[in-house]
């Protein structure tokens, strides 16, 4: 470093009004770097009221182009603020806005410390340690890649048809992937959606049918993504369509097939465990596409080679058993995860008894109970198939807000727990009891619901139950269901006798959430959600570029909330596409291909598969457009051999040298 | 330069082992050269010279001085600071002069129980704790020996020095090669490179030239080579669990040991540019290691039952910490 | 040196996504602590080279905090784990060393947890006040006579057993 | 590693005599070694943790610690100390604990230790009850392997008590509310166990002693609900509850004015029956309500033929959520 | 700061003259207690199968420990009725140690010496006093002192189970006491001289 040509640094120190000046002696440190850091560089300390006041910046400006300024250090509020207003006014006087450095003495100085004496001493090391970054720090050009048109919509839920329709409407392709048969998600097995009680089925069903008719959109159901290669702009995709063993182009979807087919099944997913469906099926009536999927586990000819029932009685000769898998590559790109969530599963508690006792329900089992499509025809009966109950109990929060559990409020219970409320009153007109720790109806029309199931008399009691028990102690409460809670507001312990508990099950991350991130890049937050890039200005944003998340794979919310995300996170990909190109930051990592060994240590310390050995040269490369700029791998590399832009050995070390004083002992020699 | 007179040569061994001379040696006829184009002025190993004869040169008038060894005790330190007054190139020849070597290990203890080590235990028998005085009078005088310093410091501690030439021992092509270029430049047929070079190296690190294979390394424990039965002679020796130095070793031995079937232990010391050699090696065992949870990491690491002699071997003196606390707190 | 007057001078290590911007956040929330240590930001504590702690710890550092995202919680999936791999190591060869290894310590921190961020570095500046200042190589490096060795070898072994006179 | 720390408890000497003499009478046939701690002391049962903390906690450490000597004073020996009673298990688990989570405490501790030059590293051993070391090391294979007398048509409740599956600091037990270790044990056996749904239930502890009504209500939950299920007999692994249970259930009887009649054995003493070991051998006759009426179902060696029984009458009913497997469940647990 | 409050415990740096009767109790009990995260959702009340002998549910204590209600607090009986069946512990969503909060409280109640109307203390304190002069302890002496002083129109009612108790050797007539007496009690007296000065 020392046969470098000497920088000329600037310094500025700001008041940020009393924020800083109440607690830092700015004056002070303005002079002190003045003087302590010329041999550094440093040509000009000011301090300022508020440096990222147009005036404030206009005097960097100023300086850069008359003192010929070769770096910047603000001494002001935390980078992640107001680096960018800096760095834009570098470049704005002809700087490199990457010669720029901010020092925090706001965020980690003058509000979390009192003694004003140490504070300004802090700032100074503070100032210190930026001073001698800045001058290792080197120019950066943006890297600008061309964005593909095509988007890639992953789940079929509400959220997802939300999204994809948004950019279809627009004019651009999309390829809508989802999982199961059928498009719809969770909100096709709902009966009613809270507060307004329309029928889910009435308002979903036209969306998917158009989705599934779109001239933008390429649907693939039954189908799964098994790679994701390259990066925003040109992502390459591989989607497995699973055989459904029938030719879709010959299919009429007239439910023959499944008519004929003489093995049932417990329907698990759509019937939520509560019905019955066939080894061929659609999910649902209204299932979009229309034409039904073999469940090759289940179906009687390929687990005893004999029956072809289907095949018989198919009038197109539809059927087609020899079908395979088959992988489709596609280009897109920006990705949009509507992957959804998984309900919470009930056994875990097992003092609710679910599983164990025949008439604890999940809450997705009662919504299928409820509906008239369901197995029931929407008959709410006990787990005999006949018995109405005459006493309810419906518990919220169960598996939610709980450390032994999922420990957030999954939002929707307490609305959903109020639906159920009013569903069984009005089908059954038995007593409803709700348990509730708190009751939770913060949004538009949902208190007034919370009002009028008061209304219709149901009785709530304040208190999470602590176990459902068939254990009687007393005559009454023999053959039927103990709740046994405390009613907090009363103070006293209560054992109150039911025919049915319902249990407003919380939601959770996908079971396979982590590997789906994986897939894509992005990463989960310890609850296992889908991670935001920013908790409130940029909630559908993830930390890879050209991947968004909607709906309830990025936190538990409901149908509202869900189809606005869908909405936003197509406004963000629509923006990307019109624009044609986007510039990713130069925070890059690269490798000295002289100096590596071909060692492959780093190999393993890509989870973006930027890193690629070079196999011929027995060398590796690191793709830069790829590189997310971690710099895990600069700094695990044995030889040195890898560097990064940005954050560099060099940076690092000089903030460590200046921040413990070491650039000042430095001075001292000189002085001698 | 005129070749009419010859260049004068100098070799010097402060705390070390030897081992860089007969290195030096095993040159063969090219030792032959060295004779035909220096004057060897100075070569305790080789031939009879005396401190004053060299402290009676004019300075900067040996052309060419390779000084093995680290500064361990007042003597090599008046040494290294008058070779490097009478020398125009001074090299830091071999692992001890560069880094410390096997010597910096000492850097670990206090003298005293360095002293203590040496002289008192079942290596030697010394029932009186007689311990070696600084002076010492005899009928004919005073008799003086060296003082040992806190620490073992390599020579670019003590002096300024113009080339490095790492190796336990630095490989004899390597010197061959050296001293071919050195005579190229007598006669201005060749120029020296800058200041400050590593020479008679490779500029990667040690896997450049191992030819055993190497995938993505992931392993789930580490075991000294000869638990490691057997050992498979092509693929790469770290994949196989032994902890190798060999990633974060400068090339230039034509990896010698792993060639030989055994890991690389580090000889020739850290790559160009890199601030501590022991770090790089953290980060090299930690990144293959195939674990997340605390235990079960601990459980793999507990396989490095030395880690600093892993890290440090030859590295200790020349690293960033230089020595252990006990050596720093001693006196 | 007493330790109750002595301010220990600590270099923390945070990743850009969480326990920087835990530190904006005890800053915003105006949560007071101690203000021994000095933050240097990196992109993931995956970047956490361990030669930035050697030497902050040989250049006057009496500890050095490394923080990041909680394990599955990094922006980056999963380079938190490999800053934990290193660390354990790296503990291990200062404890050959003769650094006490609590003088390095990891804590995990998310975006969220401003108080926590506080909470801990407090803690750490207490426990770095307990194990005192460890200015390495500070201590002069002049020669030391074995006539001296010898008697602080006496003294030593004395001690141990007794010394024929 | 079938050798063992034993901590056998005040009890086991005692009240829970029945207990201690079955255990032996099954060690051997298990070939398990138990090597009782020496000079060991009072657990303070769930006194003395209510008067002061630190001596309480000295108190029940002093154990560890001399367990810890114990074990170190042998080339490997046993790290893991076995308690039958489930009040010992739970405070030596706690104290190791909670020595742990909250550091100050161990450090006072371990000064009040040093005082009686002893002391003790929190985490050194494992602190686990009998029973898990029966199905989870000896295994329930093991076990079945040496039963020559089934307990076939023996209808009996396992009652696991509340101080064994709770807090459960090492996520030793499949479930805090339904644990099935014992029932899984007790049909090894042969037995015909009944899902009890109140088999961590309280059985009144201490408060037989302080609050009799109180523990009576308890217990009485517990014996009419056995009853009510069609259990002869009740096996539990805890010198409390049976105590409480067997000794107080006369006095419970004249409370509420009932006339149960429900013996309480040990499941040590069923398994030495199971083995083929006489009942005084195992200490049957011990208890005060008398087990000879239900021992006499099972008094004959003839195997119960199973009635073919009437056709299963078709389901008509919706269909109950799939049943955990034993993997899930664990998982679950966790 | 709750979470702080945690970790400072944990660490030994609060004092208690800083704290609110909540942080008190909370520092006074075994391991972390949590106190400060209950949310008053009444798991606790519900599970405990002696609810219906207290004067306060549990979760009301934590309400009035909050309310710094300290003399309400340990004279209630909640403390006594506990059994110790951990069902409110490991079923509480905030992961509160009740039951040893409850021990806590027995503590601090007979320090207070403001729980009179119950047995409880008085037995605590045999129990204690017989291990502290045997090592063991010792269910004869304990039952039949205990009853004598407390029950003596039901020990009658007792006898028959007292009776066969022993003649079924199932109650020792003579306590054990453990070999190292005098260790225990060094070990037991410096505890105590420790609790004081915590």
């Amino acid at each position: 470093m020392s046969d470098k040509k000497q920088e000329r640094v600037g310094v500025y120190v700001c008041h940020c009004g009393s924020n800083i000046a109440g607690t830092v002696d700015v004056v002070d440190v303005a002079n002190w770097a003045a003087e302590k850091l010329r041999h550094q560089g440093v040509v000009i300390a000011r301090e300022y009221k508020f440096m990222c006041s147009s005036l404030g910046q206009e005097l960097i400006e100023k300086d850069i182009k008359e003192l010929g300024l070769t770096r910047v250090v603000v001494a002001a509020c935390s980078p992640h603020l107001h680096e960018k207003t800096f760095r834009t006014a570098a470049k704005k006087a002809g700087l490199n806005p990457y010669l720029v450095e901010l020092a925090s003495i706001r965020e980690q100085v003058s509000w979390v410390h009192t003694d004003k004496a140490v504070a300004t001493e802090k700032s100074k090391a503070v100032v210190a340690g930026a001073v001698s970054r800045v001058i290792e720090n080197v120019p950066l050009e943006e890297i600008k890649v061309p964005i593909n048109p095509n988007t890639l919509v992953v789940g079929g839920g509400i959220a997802g048809i939300q999204s994809a329709l948004e950019i279809a409407n627009a004019g651009f392709h999309v390829y809508l992937v989802e999982r199961e048969p059928s498009i719809g998600g969770h909100m096709a097995q709902f009966d009613k959606t809270f507060p307004t009680l329309d029928c889910s089925a009435c308002i979903l069903t036209p969306r998917m049918v158009e989705a599934g008719t779109h001239p933008n959109i390429t649907l693939l159901t039954w189908s799964e993504v098994t790679n994701v290669a390259g990066y925003v702009g040109n992502f390459h995709v591989t989607i497995n369509k699973k055989a459904r063993f029938l030719k879709e182009d010959l299919c009429t979807g007239c439910g023959i097939c499944q008519e004929k087919c003489p093995k049932k099944v417990i329907d698990e997913v759509y019937e939520a465990g509560l019905g019955y469906r066939k080894a061929v099926y659609t999910p649902f009536a209204q299932a979009v596409p229309n034409f039904p999927v073999m469940d090759k586990e289940n179906c009687t000819y390929f687990i005893k080679g004999t029956c072809k029932a289907c095949e018989k009685f198919c009038p197109t000769g539809a059927i087609d058993f020899k079908q395979e898998d088959q992988l489709i590559n596609i280009d897109v790109g920006n990705i949009i995860l509507a992957t959804g969530y998984d309900l919470f599963d009930a056994r875990r508690v097992s003092n609710y008894g679910y599983g164990r006792l025949p008439n604890v329900f999940t809450s997705l089992e009662f919504e299928r109970l409820s509906n008239a499509a369901g197995p029931t025809s929407g008959n709410i009966v006990l787990r005999d198939g006949k018995t109405t109950p005459q006493r309810v109990g419906i518990i919220h929060c169960v598996g939610s807000r709980d450390k032994n559990f999922n420990n957030y409020c999954s939002v929707i219970c307490c609305m959903q727990g109020l639906k159920f409320a009013h569903l069984v009153h009005e089908r059954t007109g038995a007593t409803v009891y709700n348990f509730y720790i708190d009751m939770r109806t913060a949004y538009k029309a949902y208190d007034e619901f919370y009002q009028r199931v008061l209304e219709e008399g149901t009785l709530f009691v304040r208190g999470k139950v602590a176990e459902v028990t068939d254990a009687a102690r007393y005559d009454r409460e023999k053959g039927k269901l103990i709740i046994q809670v405390e009613d907090t507001l009363a103070g006293k312990q209560r054992r109150i006798p039911v025919d049915m508990v319902i249990l407003s099950s919380g939601l959770q991350p996908r079971h396979d959430a982590k590997e789906v991130g994986k897939l894509f890049g992005i990463s989960c937050s310890t609850d296992g959600w889908f991670t935001e890039k920013h908790p409130k200005l940029d909630p559908v944003a993830t930390m890879t570029e050209g991947v968004y998340i909607v709906g309830c794979a990025q936190g538990p919310k409901d149908i509202p909330s869900s189809v606005a995300q869908g909405a936003a996170a197509s406004a963000r990909v629509l923006d990307k596409i019109l624009q044609k190109e986007v510039a990713l930051e130069p925070i890059k990592a690269t490798v000295d291909q002289e100096m590596c060994s071909g060692c492959r240590i780093c190999n393993s310390m890509c989870p973006f598969n930027a890193i690629a050995f070079l196999e011929d040269r027995m060398v590796t490369e690191i793709n830069p457009a790829l590189c997310q700029g971690c710099g895990t791998c600069v700094a695990a590399c044995p030889a040195g051999a890898i560097s990064g832009t940005g954050f560099s050995d060099e940076q690092i070390i000089a903030q460590i040298d200046g921040l413990l004083w070491r650039t000042l002992e430095v001075e001292e020699a000189v002085a001698e | 330069m005129t070749t009419d007179v010859k260049p004068k040569f100098a070799m010097y061994w402060a705390a070390s082992c030897g081992g860089c001379e007969i290195a030096v040696l095993n040159t063969h006829e090219k030792i032959l050269d060295l004779d035909a184009n220096f004057d060897v002025v100075f070569w305790p190993v080789a031939m009879d010279a005396k401190y004053k004869d060299v402290e009676a040169m004019e300075d900067g008038s040996i052309l060419l001085t390779l000084f093995n060894g680290g500064i361990r005790n007042d003597e090599n330190e008046h040494i290294a600071k008058l070779l490097r007054q009478k020398s125009k190139i001074l090299v830091s020849f071999g692992s001890c002069a560069c880094e410390g070597c096997i010597p910096g290990l000492a850097n670990l203890s206090p003298v005293g129980e360095i002293v203590h080590t040496a002289f008192n235990t079942i290596t030697t028998d010394n029932p009186n704790e007689i311990y070696p005085r600084t002076t010492f009078d005899v009928p004919e005088g005073e008799l003086h020996i060296p003082t040992l310093s806190r620490i073992l410091r390599p020579l670019d501690q003590v002096v300024d020095v113009d080339y490095y030439m790492p190796g336990c021992p630095p490989e004899s092509h390597q010197i061959a090669a050296v001293i071919d270029l050195v005579i190229q430049v007598i006669h201005g047929e060749a120029q020296l490179p800058p200041k400050g070079t590593v020479i008679g190296v490779g500029n990667s690190t040690v896997c450049d030239e191992c030819p055993r294979a190497r995938n993505v390394k992931m392993i789930k424990a580490f075991k000294r080579i000869q638990d490691v039965a057997p050992v498979d002679p092509t693929l790469c020796i770290l994949e196989q669990g032994v902890p190798c130095n060999g990633p974060a070793t400068r090339s230039g031995c034509n990896a010698r040991c792993p060639q030989a079937g055994a890991q690389c232990i580090g000889c020739y010391g850290p790559a160009e540019g890199v601030m501590d050699y022991g770090a790089r090696l953290i980060t090299a065992f930690s990144s293959v290691l195939d674990a997340t949870t605390p235990e079960e990491i601990d459980r793999i690491l507990d396989g490095i039952p030395d880690p600093v002699g892993q890290v440090y071997r030859f590295n200790l003196a020349g690293s960033l910490m230089k020595a252990a606390k006990p050596a720093w707190e001693q006196g | 040196m007493n330790n109750d007057t002595f301010e220990p001078t600590i270099i923390g290590f945070t990743c850009n996504w969480c326990s920087y911007r835990a530190a904006d956040l005890a800053g915003t929330a105006r949560m007071k602590y101690a203000p021994n240590v000095r933050l240097i930001r990196m992109m993931c504590s995956g970047r956490l080279d361990p030669t930035f702690v050697l030497r902050a710890l040989s250049c006057g550092a009496d500890g050095v905090m490394i923080t990041g995202c909680h394990p599955g919680e990094c922006h980056y999936i999963e380079q938190n784990y490999k800053a934990l791999r290193r660390y354990l190591l790296l503990k291990r060869v200062l404890k050959g060393l003769g650094i006490e290894p609590e003088r390095v310590k990891l804590v995990w921190a998310s975006a969220a947890e401003g108080a926590r961020f506080a909470s801990e570095t407090t803690l750490f500046v207490e426990e770095i006040r307990k194990l005192g200042p460890l200015n390495w190589g500070k201590a002069d490096n002049g020669p030391k006579t074995i006539d001296h060795v010898e008697s602080s070898m006496v003294n030593r072994l004395s001690s141990e057993k007794e010394v024929p006179a | 590693m079938n050798k063992y720390l034993l901590y056998p408890g005040c009890s086991m000497e005692s009240s829970g005599r029945a207990y201690g003499e079955s255990i032996n009478a099954i060690v051997e046939s298990l070939d398990l070694h138990f090597e009782e701690i020496d000079d060991w002391n009072c657990c303070g049962a769930t006194e003395y943790l209510g008067i002061n903390l630190i001596p309480a906690y000295s108190l029940i450490a002093r154990n560890l610690a001399l367990a810890a000597r114990q074990s170190a004073a042998q080339t490997n020996g046993p790290h893991t100390v076995v308690a039958p009673c489930s009040a010992c298990y739970l405070n030596l688990a706690k104290a190791d604990y909670y020595m742990q989570e909250r550091p100050s405490l161990g450090v006072k501790v371990n000064e009040a230790l040093e005082a009686g030059g002893l002391q003790y590293k929190a985490g050194t051993l494992d602190v686990r009850h009998l029973i898990d070391v029966l199905v989870y090391d000896v295994g329930l294979e093991t076990i079945q392997s040496k039963v020559v007398r089934p307990l076939h048509g023996l209808k009996v409740v396992p009652y696991m008590g509340c101080m064994l599956p709770r807090p459960d600091y090492q996520h030793r037990w499949s479930d805090h509310e339904h644990p099935t270790e014992l029932d899984d044990l007790l049909r090894a056996l042969g037995a015909d166990v009944i899902d009890y749904p109140l088999t961590t239930s309280c059985c009144g502890g201490h408060m037989t002693q302080i609050g009799p009504e109180t523990a009576f209500e308890l217990i009485r939950r517990l014996v009419a609900d056995a009853d009510e299920r069609g259990a002869v007999l009740m096996a539990t692994v805890c010198p409390m509850c049976q105590m409480n249970i067997d000794a107080y259930q006369n006095e419970m009887n004249h409370y509420f004015g009932t006339d149960y009649h429900m013996p309480i054995l040990f499941f040590t003493q069923l398994m030495g029956l199971a083995f083929g070991r006489e009942p005084d051998e195992v200490g049957i006759g011990l208890e005060l309500v008398s087990s000879r009426n239900a021992l006499a179902q099972i008094g004959v060696e003839v195997p119960i033929t199973q009635e073919p029984g009437a056709p299963r009458k078709k389901y008509e009913g919706l269909p109950m959520p799939r049943r955990w497997t034993k993997h899930e469940q664990k998982e679950a647990v966790k | 700061m709750p979470r702080m409050t945690d970790e400072r415990v944990r660490a030994g740096l609060a004092r208690e003259e800083d704290l609110s009767l909540l942080h008190e109790v909370s520092m006074k009990t075994a391991g972390v207690s949590h106190l400060e995260m209950c949310i008053q959702c009444g798991t606790c009340g519900g599970s405990c199968p002696a609810a219906q002998d207290m004067d306060h549910t549990p979760r009301m204590l934590f309400a009035m420990l909050r309310a710094g209600m300290r003399d309400e607090v340990l004279r209630s009986n909640t403390p006594w009725i506990c059994v110790s069946c951990y069902h409110c512990v490991v079923r509480c969503p905030q992961e509160v140690h009740i039951a040893d909060v409850m021990y806590t409280l027995k503590g601090m109640a007979i320090h207070a010496k403001l729980y009179v109307n119950s047995t409880a203390p008085h037995f605590s304190q045999t129990f204690v006093g017989m291990v502290e002069t045997f090592g063991r302890s010792y269910e004869l002496g304990l039952a039949s002192r205990h009853y004598l002083r407390h029950f003596p129109l039901r020990l009658p009612g007792m006898i028959p189970m007292g009776f066969g108790m022993i003649t079924k050797g199932r109650m020792a007539i003579m306590p054990k006491k453990i070999k190292h007496m005098d260790q225990l009690k060094k070990i037991l007296d410096r505890a105590k001289q420790l609790e004081l000065t915590s």
